[in-house]
């Protein structure tokens, strides 16, 4: 009964058009973030802030910008971990040679920009390579800047490890320093850029990214652009991931090495966007939940039931339930677990009456 | 829809499960974390490495009841070698047990890395045994880490110095290629600081080649150094990429006399898959070797005779099975260094930090424990948190470990200008303190 | 420099046939089912521990005995699935719930049978005759249960929500192998000489390495590559295999269900896996890194086409010679050049070798030319 | 209804057009205009070459020889987002939705030439941007008033019936604003209420919005209805071209529909 839109009519085409149409999802959404400002700081502990929430406000983002790319412009790229190691290397750069600039915001713009910039250079092939080929030469991005942040001394600051370490973490005078201010730090940063990333998928651009995915060709005979198009989901996507990776090495890993990039971390943030959602930013975050937790969750399992199991067994057990977790959430629901939300919200609208 | 219903409830449940368990435990233990691996690609050099921590911690309970009566609680988290998933077993268990952690063993020098910046933090030591980063031996900078019994600079000069004495002196060594085949990571990248101080002082040349992780790709690598024919070259190897490395090695016919590894490349997992093409194969020691020493007749009464050890009893003689007990021994000493300060309780990671900087042991400590053989006298300051720096070289003869050298000390005049440097750096660009150590007791 | 240049591609052009092989399996497929199977590398991992832990001795406390209870159903499950199927052939077509009362009978049967060998040979070291047989029947039951409880259920799905679910399989897979068989570094002896062969050494000074178990390989994977060629050609299962791929639709209308295509196809790709494994397990020692050989796979696919079978081959030849040239001769001069850090390109080099003939060929070697319409 | 107009203006001019994939001839030297403002209707079996046809003229195919002249422009080689900006516009055969969006979004798509603002505006939504969306969106209620589909404004289109899919298409390119809308089949596959309607729709975009039409069409009586001149294509070759009822009486295009052998 709580979950109705009867009632609720637009009279102007902008409140037909507004992010949340309905006023209980305005609402709800409101105080999910209300919660995360206010109540979670009350009750979390470091480990919840540096192990749970951190990493999944961080892979959210890297998420979001994977599924513009992957959901909403239908180019599947498996080089992100390459895009987020752009961005982090680029704000170490940043902060380290023009110490004036050390300001996170700044930095991590910055990140994102040489992201953006890289994600065009290595997105111009997908004008002429399509589908499966495109994803598997999307590692070429992957393995290559490994590989250069790896070999090029410069990049790490001549450090004889190839392993860089982060100063002073502050933005405008505030010094982010307990996990607390980082979490806070990171979710202003996260939600400013969900409502981005939802303003560009809802108007023009994000219909032109969708037009190319549902039929490439159509697009370009109504007017889209296919190299300017793709592009520009390569720029955004690429910018989006790079602020995460950039954030990924600043708050949460404080030191790295380009391993912590890896081509595995490509694999996780896709998952992520699959099994939350292609084409869904909810489903970004769900996704990134369901990654971050479930394997967390599956390794302590054993410990919390009270069951004596060898480290070594948890550990394969953990891979198996997690691959058949996977598996069994793309028979049960192929679109992700944001679809599993809106049946349920369709469920929800229905009650109590069943039909 | 059913399938729907069952995953709409599988999250429900899951969501449940997130209410952390509080975990109880009795005022008088004392808890250790064991970050350690025995999955994935690392996992055959992991496992026996583990087995020893384990097993050690669980003679101290069976046969002394505890440190000073104080019982070990030892919980593993298996890290898989991956940085990020060892700060997470770290961020969980560091706050258990009464005391929280005592200390914690990384067990990959990337973790230690990325632990190095938390340590501070969370009063927490890192007790990196025989790797990490080579300039935290500089305990007036790096206050928390404690890379004991030698750091890849003192690995590599050890070697450096076997060479040398083959050849008959460094001056001989002027002209001379010498190739590391490193593992590419920090790990890896370690020893090349030092080689290439080594090689401007010798007037050799020194070529560093990287093998991509795991490092089961390595034909290019090795028909290079066929072509190129260098006089000897050093592994950096970590998992599969030994045994490669040794089979390569012998594909191309490279004498595997002149292939010498660090101390994570000379165990039984790294030579055995090679077969034949091991044999002549050197490695540098971290101290100890192979084979059976005077705890191991108290593990076999307390543990294997009982039934209770991890490992198999044959297998307890290998070189890192061996290595996890001096691991796990070396903390243990530290808990009762700092238990002779602070009393016979559960000490902190703080009080434990302490210990570790006051540790002493000595030949007759030593042999008391039943490493006699095994180790080396060793002392830690507040300078000097490596505690020794010397080893030797021992060679795989088709069976078994053979010890052919005597024992080397890395030339401090050589890394220790390298280290006070990479310190200072490393302290000004955290802006940390540096303690003063002619005035610590 | 000749000596050299010909040794390093003697040496690529034998390690590309190796990728070759990897890079088969997932050809055969993409070719009859669409599917990007990335489990291709978890599968390979399986059966070279399969085998390796068969063949070699096993101590009773270190694989616990619940392994082998599994291991005995499964290889009991396996017996019996040959024997259903070498019976449905016999009885020809039809049946019903009469066959499905047959197979179950037989399911019992070949398990209590398979269960008794196991049990009789838990503590390993079977011969190779015996093993290797054993071994390809459990890749069979893997690619029954695959079918069964993955596949069937995402009949129609795009082909990326395949891919991850084969991402699944991966995950699971190597969970599941290591569980089953520890997750040490073992063995496989399949007798390979060792000494390196030096050819013309009067020409060349040193003369040219080439390395006789990767000879044999070659040697291997080439045979297998021919029995492939034949299967495809001259059987009536390959003949239905090939029309699966040509046209769904139109292959079903004809008859051919599909479920018993995929079923076939992810066997055969399980006996690519072995052989595969066996090859690569001989060489590195059987443990969890082989399962990343996939990755090596990747290059070779795009270049030689998803679809295409000589594409697999010449593409690992192409990306084998490629990659080993590159970095002895190509990565020297980028480090002197740009002062690098250590060579190591040939990771990226083959990515980027098969991007740049992909820009040309957006097909592949031997992928059939896409025309586009509206 | 028999509608007899005449036109002067001629908008599009085919000159000898020949196309061929792979040595399969799909079009040869086929010449014909389209005046400005007429329906035009492009006849012939299957086949014929008709959606080439239509294919060359928005630039999607680049016929081997041949010219192609567009408001007095002679152009040669062009991509078809050029055509689109040009004021080209097309249904097509094969339905080519967006079928992920819905309704409304894709129409919208159809004014992506009209909306200008970039990524930094869009990114923010507030400003221009907003007035954009806003402007284009009334432009597009009123197609969809005009269409009668306000009930399925906001449905995606991948679930839509198959006639109401085929006038989302016509609105998505009603949408452009085009000055040559080309219909591929617009009504392959209808009953006989839909094709009226859909018929109304075309006449009434031509008498409304002046917009020149040039239509495939199978049903004969459709296209001798609304049609003002037809074209007849027989496999890649023009085999007639004139008013309805010239065409009615060739005997040419009633042999190849009848199918007497050539």
């Amino acid at each position: 009964m709580l979950y109705r839109e009867a009632g609720q009519f637009k009279t102007t085409y902008g409140a037909d058009q507004q992010i949340f149409p309905i006023l209980q999802d305005r609402l709800f959404v409101l105080a999910v973030i209300a919660a995360a400002v206010l109540v979670v700081p009350l009750f979390a502990t470091q480990y919840l802030y540096t192990e749970i929430l951190i990493p999944f406000l961080i892979l959210s983002l890297a998420a979001i910008g994977l599924n513009i790319l992957v959901g909403y412009c239908g180019q599947v790229s498996l080089g992100t971990g390459g895009f987020m190691a752009v961005g982090a290397y680029a704000a170490y750069n940043l902060g380290l040679r023009v110490p004036e600039l050390n300001n996170l915001v700044i930095v991590f713009l910055f990140g994102g920009l040489m992201s953006a910039a890289v994600g065009i250079l290595f997105g111009l092939p997908s004008l002429r390579i399509k589908g499966f080929y495109l994803a598997v030469a999307t590692l070429a991005s992957q393995f290559f800047l490994d590989w250069l942040f790896a070999r090029v001394k410069w990049l790490t600051n001549y450090t004889p490890s190839g392993s860089v370490a982060v100063g002073e973490t502050s933005a405008f005078g505030w010094k982010i320093d307990t996990p607390a201010e980082r979490y806070l730090f990171i979710l202003a940063f996260v939600v400013v850029a969900t409502v981005v990333a939802k303003n560009l998928v809802r108007g023009h651009i994000g219909r032109s990214w969708m037009a190319i995915r549902d039929m490439d060709i159509a697009a370009e005979i109504i007017g889209f652009r296919p190299l300017r198009t793709k592009l520009s989901a390569f720029a955004v996507s690429s910018f989006f991931i790079g602020i995460a990776g950039a954030m990924w090495g600043f708050l949460r890993l404080g030191s790295w090495e380009p391993l912590a990039f890896d081509i595995n971390r490509s694999f996780q943030i896709l998952f992520m966007v699959i099994i939350g959602g292609l084409g869904s930013l909810l489903g970004s975050f769900l996704g990134a939940a369901f990654i971050v937790l479930t394997p967390i969750l599956l390794n302590q399992m054993p410990g919390w039931l009270g069951v004596g199991m060898s480290t070594a067994l948890i550990s394969h057990l953990e891979f198996m339930v997690f691959g058949a977790m996977i598996i069994f959430f793309l028979i049960v629901e192929p679109h992700g677990l944001a679809r599993l939300w809106s049946i349920a919200k369709e469920k929800l609208r229905l009650w109590p009456f069943p039909h | 829809m059913g399938l729907r219903k069952l995953a709409l409830m599988g999250a429900a449940v899951v969501a449940a499960g997130i209410a952390t368990s509080a975990t109880a435990q009795g005022p008088n233990e004392q808890f250790i974390p064991g970050l350690i691996y025995r999955t994935g690609a690392y996992a055959p050099n992991g496992i026996p490495f583990a087995n020893g921590v384990a097993d050690y911690y669980a003679l101290i309970n069976e046969r002394d009841g505890g440190i000073n009566g104080v019982k070990i609680v030892y919980e593993e988290c298996d890290t898989g070698y991956a940085t990020d998933r060892g700060v997470e077993c770290y961020e969980r268990l560091k706050n258990k047990g009464p005391t929280g952690a005592a200390y914690v063993n990384p067990l990959s020098t990337g973790i230690t890395f990325a632990l190095t910046e938390k340590a501070p933090i969370d009063k927490i030591p890192v007790i990196s045994m025989g790797y990490g980063r080579s300039e935290s031996r500089d305990g007036s900078v790096f206050q928390w880490n404690f890379p004991l019994l030698g750091t890849y600079w003192s690995a590599a000069d050890i070697i450096m110095q076997h060479i040398a004495l083959k050849e008959g002196g460094f001056d001989k060594l002027k002209g001379k290629k010498i190739v590391l085949v490193y593992h590419d990571s920090p790990y890896g990248k370690e020893p090349i600081a030092l080689l290439e101080k080594r090689a401007k002082m010798h007037g050799f040349t020194f070529t560093p080649m990287p093998v991509t992780h795991p490092g089961v790709e390595q034909k290019a690598t090795w028909l290079q150094i066929r072509q190129n024919r260098p006089d000897y070259v050093l592994l950096w190897g970590w998992g599969v990429m030994n045994s490669t490395s040794i089979k390569e090695a012998a594909a191309v016919g490279f004498p595997r006399e002149k292939l010498f590894g660090v101390w994570w490349s000379g165990a039984e997992p790294d030579v055995r898959p090679a077969e034949g093409g091991a044999k002549g194969y050197h490695a540098a020691m971290l101290q100890h070797g192979a084979g059976q020493f005077g705890v191991h007749a108290d593990l076999k009464k307390y543990l294997y005779d009982k039934g209770k050890g991890v490992a198999k009893w044959d297998e307890t003689d290998e070189v890192l099975y061996n290595r996890g007990l001096v691991n796990a021994m070396l903390g243990v000493e530290s808990i009762r260094t700092a238990m002779k300060k602070f009393g016979n309780k559960p000490m902190t990671g703080e009080q434990v930090r302490w210990g570790i900087e006051h540790l002493d042991l000595s030949a007759a400590r030593l042999k008391e424990l039943g490493f006699e053989g095994m180790l080396q006298p060793l002392k830690v300051t507040c300078s000097d948190h490596e505690g020794t720096r010397a080893g030797r070289i021992q060679q795989w003869d088709g069976a078994k470990w053979v010890v052919v050298s005597d024992w080397y000390q890395s030339d401090d005049k050589v890394i220790k200008p390298m280290v006070d440097a990479a310190a200072k750096k490393y302290a000004a660009e955290k802006k940390l303190p540096v303690r003063d150590c002619s005035k610590e007791s | 420099m000749l000596g050299p240049f010909l040794e390093t591609l003697i040496g690529g052009l034998l390690t590309g046939v190796l990728y070759s092989l990897v890079a088969l399996g997932f050809v055969l497929i993409f070719k009859a089912s669409g599917v990007f199977n990335f489990a291709q590398g978890a599968m390979v991992l399986f059966a070279a521990l399969t085998l390796a832990r068969l063949t070699g001795e096993i101590d009773g406390r270190e694989v616990h005995l619940a392994n082998f209870v599994i291991a005995a159903a499964i290889l009991g499950t396996a017996l019996a699935f040959v024997g259903w199927y070498a019976w449905r052939e016999y009885m020809a077509r039809g049946g019903g719930p009469a066959e499905r009362n047959r197979m179950a009978v037989l399911a019992v049967v070949g398990a209590v049978i398979g269960g008794a060998v196991a049990w009789f040979y838990g503590k390993g070291s079977w011969p190779l005759w015996v093993a290797l047989p054993a071994t390809a029947a459990i890749m069979g039951v893997l690619a029954y249960a695959i079918e069964r409880l993955v596949l069937r259920h995402l009949v129609n799905q795009e082909g990326i929500i395949l891919f991850m679910a084969t991402l699944g399989i991966a995950y699971f897979l190597d969970g599941f192998g290591q569980t089953l068989w520890g997750s040490d570094i073992y063995k496989i002896d399949l007798g390979l000489p060792k000494a390196p062969i030096f050819l013309f050494e009067d020409v060349f000074p040193g003369g040219l390495l080439v390395e006789p178990g990767d000879l044999v390989a070659a040697l291997i994977a080439g045979l297998l590559v021919v029995v492939l060629a034949i299967f495809f050609q001259k059987t009536r299962i390959g003949r239905a295999l090939r029309a699966v791929a040509d046209d769904h639709a139109a292959a079903q209308s004809v008859g051919i269900p599909l479920n018993t295509i995929w079923l076939i196809v992810w066997t055969v790709s399980g006996f690519v896996a072995l052989a595969a494994g066996v090859i690569w397990g001989a060489k590195l020692g059987v443990q969890f890194s082989i399962s990343l050989i996939a990755l090596k796979a990747l290059p070779v696919l795009i270049l030689g086409g998803f679809t295409s079978v000589p594409g697999a081959i010449v593409g690992g030849l192409i990306i084998g010679a490629g990659e080993k040239l590159s970095e002895v001769f190509l990565a020297p001069i980028l480090v002197r050049q740009f002062d690098l850090a250590g060579g190591g390109i040939e990771n990226w080099f083959a990515y980027m070798l098969a991007l740049i003939f992909l820009l040309f060929r957006p097909q592949g070697l031997f992928g059939e030319r896409i025309i586009e319409r509206v | 209804m028999k509608r007899t107009r005449s036109f002067n203006e001629v908008l599009l001019a085919v000159e000898n057009i020949s196309l061929s994939f792979g040595g399969v001839k799909a079009l040869s030297d086929i010449s014909f205009d389209i005046a400005k403002g007429e329906i035009r209707a492009i006849i012939g079996p299957n086949g014929a070459g008709k959606s080439s046809m239509l294919n060359c003229i928005n630039g999607f195919y680049h016929p081997q020889q041949g010219a192609i002249t567009y408001k007095g422009v002679r152009r040669s080689q062009m991509r078809p987002h050029e055509a689109a900006e040009q004021g080209i516009a097309r249904t097509f055969q094969n339905i080519a939705l967006f079928r992920g969006m819905s309704t409304l979004d894709n129409i919208m798509t159809g004014r992506n030439l009209r909306m200008k603002t970039g990524l930094f505006w869009q990114a923010l939504h507030v400003g221009p941007a907003a007035r954009e969306e806003i402007e284009h969106r009334r432009a597009v209620e009123k197609i969809i008033d005009f269409l009668e589909i306000q009930h399925i404004r906001k449905v995606p289109v991948g679930q839509l019936p198959y006639g109401l899919q085929k006038r989302v298409e016509l609105g998505r390119a009603l949408a452009a604003q085009p000055e040559l809308l080309l219909l591929d089949e617009p009504m392959a596959g209808m009953n006989i209420e839909e094709k009226q309607d859909m018929c109304r729709f075309v006449l009434d975009v031509n008498d409304e919005f002046g917009t020149t039409i040039c239509l495939i069409e199978h049903d004969m009586g459709v296209v001798m209805d609304i049609s003002d001149r037809v074209v007849v294509l027989d496999y890649g070759k023009k085999i007639g071209d004139g008013a309805p009822d010239e065409i009615k009486g060739n005997q040419a295009v009633i042999d190849a529909y009848l199918g007497v052998s050539h």
